[in-house]
């Protein structure tokens, strides 16, 4: 019986300009992937699916397992290392920037540095019925433990609902001479949602109103740097509350009025 | 004997009060009619297509009458005495309206019995045409038999119909039992039906009568293939509920999502516009067999699930009654339910368990429609897949009729083809591994289970009090369902309203109800 | 309100020289990934997630769902279109082309054109220590309800085990004078098998026996394609039992005595 | 009060012929040793450490004594004539037999008494170690306070025990209570104990003294920042059994996999060396406060899990009765089963349920070690990931003590960290949101449930009988358990097999076995 064990390599060290997925050990640049291709489930259709994954960068792609969904339609279930990396260090992301604070900290700025109620209209925009999110920030329960705008002592929030067109709520925002507009928008196939945000943006400009609010957008699938692309002032995604919303539209007026 | 050991008592005090809401609710309905009503009897006549902008030809008819008419007369009154006047068919009639030929405000209005004879014909023809649909569905039932477990329930919603026939087929193979072509988002505002086949939707797929064509033959034909009947699902909802259910009933769908109140929550339509509406709707699928799906679901994504339990099982309770006054019979009210408490609820799977058996035990003669996690479903697709593991164990221990299957991708987009089948697989594998599972097991005398029915029971009775007293107008209004507020006149649709004069006559509902009471 | 709905385009028929991911829609390229980054769950990362998917072919990549696993270990979940495709038609993959027959056929073409028993080794070899697989080929029972070789009439099966070397497995070979050797190789950790499986055919080289057994291997993690490139004879993956590989080597012996 | 009804005459019935069986097997086992129960010796007289080629000294002295003594007299009176003679340390007897500077045949050998009096001093620093190990342990479980639920025990395998450091901090924080480091495979033949810390492991990690300190810190310092004791596992099983039972007692692990029969059937290594050495190590186990995890799983891995399931029974009395005759309390047994019937198989949930409870039911006091299902585990991770929820479901129903949690990837490779968080994640969904459902739910009387488990008592109770007849050697030549034939002197080891003569002393088993006497 041979005494001798392998000869001990430790495991490379964390290199962040060449980040790497990680499986059980650094820089082995595991995936796991699945699709569909509509082909017949067979040993052609497994190769098929070995070299797609190997164009994605996969050097060995394992094929887990084939699963057939109809006659000419085969899941595939993939594992293996990439070759890619990214640079960590050169990452930028647009976020926003103003720290948040709580509800009373709000409250307490407004009092302090504007001196009076701050008017907030929202409401879920186009064809889209989804008010969940928009009652999440706006409806005085808020949503897990965050109370929404309604209850905030200055704060005049006014939640239009669901599937209002643009048009109405650029006359609402004005008729109330709101400080900030929120939308949100939670239906993207196809896009909808950006040709729908765009057109409010294009409305708001068309009537000169643009400088006139905060225009802030959120939903499922909102990141900042995506409204900003869109001509918004922020967006919010998933995980989002009140005070997050509210943090940044109060610190940005006070921005605006100096 | 029951399980839960329910109070007998409360249930019966719970459907007395749901009849009060209804039958107050049923003098108003009958009173009305809508834009819809109207041009569904137009549909019922045989008028169909569109003209060059696009436009329904039953739209066209009913915008000329409430523009230069009385709709209160109804259509059918404007109808029959132009084909008298003219002494012409209803073609002809349609030509004159297509041509703007005509200037309905001269047309000299006849007797409601010269209506009945003179679209006897057409009547005859069209009730004819919905009850061989019905009879040959029961034909399939007999040759292929049905099944006694859950039916597999699944959605297609590519927006492209011819796309949905592709993905439809594969689920039928992979174990589907119905299937339900999802319509673009904002289809229920619209206030016509869109015509012809359609490849363009949003998160979904438009509700055409071709759509439905097309639909029902893929159906039927991977049906053949596999021995199986496989049911189709549209939408009999929002600005066009009965216009849709007359497609339906028409086209041979089995299913059609129609509830009595989600127009008015869910879309913002105006409240009596919808109330009056899916009278009509539902009795047209009562007569042609046509089982409907109840949206109670929607109650618990709103709002949350484990306060707001007992509104579900009330608006169960006043569905059913709806569906009564339009001379439905229990096998057809698919009442809905849905298994969406968080998570992260300690002893969230007993409540869950609890609820899905209480309403089984409530409405034995109904074929449940219990809808899986949805609000809670994150981008976490592999806890998503348990989550739905967990409602299919609820589905098969509480034998739920129609079983909707939970999409682990429900937080991500609209169900990819693989998607669909993982459900399918994960709704198989539950139901085979845990056959007998409700079966085996009884439940601790007022444990957990036990005293959560109790308490949701009792709740709903409190509040269906409540509503009888002040009535459905004003709990719509008070925001009692899902937290949500509508004003009477609010909402889409109210200029569609009318009130009915003494001269106004359906003969379709007319003839539709004295079958069904017939058959009683 | 606008009759009009959007114009019909209808999706683009399959096209095999560029076969792509189907999600819900032909050619749509759609794709699901999961893989782990050892940094923070937050924007960067998130952002550090998508650059990672794009150099892999994703042109929209939607980071689903973002997990911690620890303080600096997150798991991405990712969908999205890939641009690449493959060219179905080019794809060639060797497979075993004798076709499988069922026990009775196979026992009648041993008495028919080999006229005595078959004798077959087999085990699983080097340090493992798997044996249902090779159970399932060779067993009585069988398995999933196909019979295993010591049920053939005229084949006569000696399954040796679990951790067998190399070299008693090539002892007891010449000293039964068997026909076939049958191989399996269930852990491919760090390639274990793969040593293991040259070591096996580089001994029977040296000691000139390679051409005297027709040598199998299988194992889920084996194809054909791995066992010709190994230089062994045939190799079988999952969904493959005794009839597979007894269709393949009696057809194979009486090629060889012809 | 038994939910399954158990018959409590059958259950023990099977107790009598299983302590039959390990009273036979025990006689035999006290007249011999092994090469490694002597090198276990050598440990704990405090010789550690390899020779330039990386020789374990514990195996330079035995091999040495095999080669030219006597091994039948034990090492402990070679070592300590050896004392005597020369006048020195144990330290002085190791550089001795490195430099080969010592014929042992030329040793004038002493008398038991002054063996003990000789060693006493190593024997009691060595045992003050062990038992020091063992309250610093119960004093983690006091200030931390210890769970009452099922413990989330899951593996790390990456071969490399640095790695395995980085997953097991994760896998706590993620809310594991126990890992596991699993062994590289084939250490378990080896008849050595490899040594310092290593980063190079097939399917994984060397077990070594060294990783076992390294992984011991790295979980202390875990299980400070969380508040709560992670315990620690690893593998006295193999050709070195009770040497790693030295090992792990020394450095304060928590359970170690430890069965009687494992090494024999899963390694084929011959039945007299693992069942003597199996003896020595569960003393050690037993003194050291270790729990030990019983392999009857793998039974069901081998072979068909509803016909095979009274194997696994069988063995659990096997294994208790063995146990005791190592003078291990019951709160030590991790007695192990499995979740492993085909998915497919209808009603099969069923059955698990029935036989996780019944496990329960008749082994009250021991910490079952629950295996999640892995034969049936497939590519397909979805419904893997489901496969290991049913098992979860069974797990928390009938709560079991040790839960070993499933992973997605089972048939793919040894978990990533994301895999073992998955892991978590489903067991505590599913403990939170089923949490008081074992309480909740009774069994239909004669209902599947109970006569499943029924009809697995029964069997066992027929086949411990034949056992009882025939004696364990001939059940494991014949093939009984995992349908493996396993000859007498068959098998990896049997060399290191020697009869003790007269002489022979073993003074640490001695007085481990005075001293948990006393303890009853
Ligand atoms: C509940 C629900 C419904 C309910 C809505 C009830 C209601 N009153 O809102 C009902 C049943 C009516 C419904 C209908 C439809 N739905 Co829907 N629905 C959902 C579901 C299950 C949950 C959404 C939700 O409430 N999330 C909880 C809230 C709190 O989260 P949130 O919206 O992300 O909000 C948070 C953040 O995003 C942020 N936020 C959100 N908005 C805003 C705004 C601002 C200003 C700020 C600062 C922050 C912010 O703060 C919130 C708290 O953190 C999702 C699936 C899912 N699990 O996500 C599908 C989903 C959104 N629906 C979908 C679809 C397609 C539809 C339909 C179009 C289906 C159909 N054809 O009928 C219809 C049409 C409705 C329409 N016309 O728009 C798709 C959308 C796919 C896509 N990406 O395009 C989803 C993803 C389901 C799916 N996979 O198909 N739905
Ligand atoms: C059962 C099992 C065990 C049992 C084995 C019991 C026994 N008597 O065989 C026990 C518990 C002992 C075990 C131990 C170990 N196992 Co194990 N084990 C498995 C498990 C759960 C199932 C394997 C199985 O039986 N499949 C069923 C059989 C029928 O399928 P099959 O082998 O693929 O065989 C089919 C085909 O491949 C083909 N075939 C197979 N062989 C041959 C040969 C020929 C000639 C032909 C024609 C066809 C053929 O025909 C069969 C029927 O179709 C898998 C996980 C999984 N679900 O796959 C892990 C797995 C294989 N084990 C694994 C590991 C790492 C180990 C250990 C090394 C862990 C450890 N460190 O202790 C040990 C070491 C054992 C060793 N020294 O090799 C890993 C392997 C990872 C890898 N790819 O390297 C797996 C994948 C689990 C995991 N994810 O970690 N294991
Ligand atoms: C009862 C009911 N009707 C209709 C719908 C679909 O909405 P829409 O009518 O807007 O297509 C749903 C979907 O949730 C529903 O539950
Ligand atoms: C009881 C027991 N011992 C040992 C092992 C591990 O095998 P080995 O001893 O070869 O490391 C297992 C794993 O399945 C086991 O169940």
């Amino acid at each position: 019986m041979g005494y001798d064990l392998n000869e001990k390599k430790y495991s490379k060290v964390l290199d962040l300009k060449e980040l790497r997925p990680y499986g059980d050990t650094l820089n082995d640049g595991k995936v796991q992937m699945s699709f569909t291709l509509p082909i017949k489930n067979d040993e052609k259709g497994a190769e098929a699916a070995r070299e797609l994954s190997k164009k994605m960068g996969i050097i060995d792609p394992l094929i887990a397992e084939s699963i057939e969904l109809d006659n000419d339609f085969t899941m595939y279930v993939v594992y293996g290392s990439i070759i890619h990396s990214v640079n960590y260090n050169d990452i930028t992301v647009e976020t926003v920037e103003t720290d948040v604070l709580s509800m009373h900290q709000i409250e307490d700025l407004i009092d302090k540095q504007i001196g009076r109620n701050i008017i907030v209209v929202g409401a879920s925009t186009g064809t889209d019925a989804h008010t969940v999110g928009i009652d999440a920030i706006m409806n005085m329960k808020g949503f897990a433990g965050h109370y929404g705008l309604e209850r905030y002592r200055n704060i005049e929030a006014l939640n239009l609902g669901s599937q209002v067109d643009n048009e109405d709520m650029i006359k609402k925002a004005v008729e109330l001479n709101a400080d900030v507009i929120l939308i949100s928008q939670t239906v993207t196939q196809k896009d909808v949602h950006i040709k729908n945000l765009i057109e409010m943006v294009e409305l708001l400009e068309v009537e000169g109103l643009r400088e006139r609010f905060i225009l802030i957008v959120g939903g499922p699938r909102i990141s900042h740097e995506l409204a900003k692309e869109l001509g918004f002032d922020a967006g919010f995604g998933p995980k989002k509350f009140a005070e997050d919303v509210a943090s940044y539209f109060v610190q940005e007026l006070i921005q605006r009025n100096k | 004997m029951s399980k839960l050991n329910l109070d007998k008592v409360k249930i019966s005090e719970a459907r007395d009060f749901a009849k009060q809401i209804a039958d107050q609710t049923q003098e108003f309905i009958e009173q009305h009619t809508t834009v819809t009503v109207e041009r569904t009897i137009c549909r019922f006549l045989g008028i169909d297509g569109v003209n060059e902008f696009d436009v329904p030809i039953p739209n066209i008819i009913i915008n000329e009458i409430s523009k230069n008419g009385n709709l209160e007369f109804g259509v059918s009154l404007y109808i029959a005495s132009i084909m008298k006047a003219y002494d012409i068919d209803v073609n002809g009639v349609c030509d004159l309206f297509i041509n703007q030929k005509i200037d309905i405000s001269e047309i000299k209005l006849i007797s409601k019995n010269e209506v009945y004879r003179i679209l006897d014909p057409y009547i005859n023809e069209t009730l004819f045409k919905i009850k061989d649909a019905k009879s040959k569905r029961e034909n399939f039932r007999i040759s292929y038999g049905s099944k006694d477990e859950p039916l597999l329930y699944v959605i297609v919603a590519t927006g492209n119909i011819y796309e949905d026939v592709t993905q439809a087929k594969a689920a039928a193979k992979a174990g589907a039992d119905v299937v339900a072509v999802i319509r673009t988002t904002g289809q229920s505002l619209l206030d016509y039906v869109p015509y012809g086949p359609t490849t363009e939707g949003f998160g979904g797929t438009f509700a055409t009568q071709e759509n439905f064509r097309i639909m029902r033959n893929a159906l039927d034909e991977v049906g053949e293939e596999l021995g199986r009947y496989i049911m189709l699902v549209n939408y009999a909802s929002g600005l066009c509920m009965p216009e849709i259910a007359a497609m339906g009933a028409i086209e041979r769908l089995d299913m059609m999502l129609n509830d009595s109140l989600y127009g008015i929550l869910f879309r913002d339509i105006n409240m009596q516009r919808t109330l009056i509406d899916q009278y009509f709707s539902r009795v047209i699928n009562a007569y042609a067999g046509i089982i409907i799906n109840t949206g109670e679901d929607n109650y618990l994504t709103t709002s949350d699930a484990v306060s707001e339990a007992h509104t579900v099982l009330a608006s169960q309770f006043i569905n059913e009654q709806f569906a009564k006054h339009a001379h439905m019979d229990e096998s057809l009210m698919g009442l809905g339910h849905a298994f969406e408490i968080d998570p992260n609820v300690k002893n969230g799977f007993l409540y869950e368990l609890s609820q899905a058996l209480m309403a089984r035990e409530i409405f034995p003669n109904s074929p449940l429609k219990y809808m899986p996690p949805t609000k809670h479903m994150t981008g976490n697709i592999f806890k998503g897949y348990i989550q739905n593991t967990l409602f299919n164990v609820v589905t098969t221990t509480t034998n739920q009729g129609i079983h909707l299957l939970g999409m682990l991708t429900e937080a991500v987009h609209t169900p990819f083809m693989s998607d669909r089948y993982l459900a399918i697989d994960n709704a198989k594998y539950i139901n085979n591994t845990m056959h007998d599972f409700g079966d085996e097991i009884e439940f601790k005398k007022d444990g957990i289970i036990q005293k959560r029915a109790k308490s949701v029971l009792n709740d709903s009775v409190e509040l269906l009090k409540e509503i009888a007293n002040i009535g459905i107008f004003e709990t719509l209004e008070r925001g009692i369902f899902a937290g949500i507020k509508r004003p009477i006149d609010g909402g889409k649709g109210l200029s569609g309203v009318y009130k009915k004069s003494s001269k106004y006559v359906n003969p379709f509902i007319d003839q539709m109800i004295i079958e069904l009471s017939e058959v009683k």
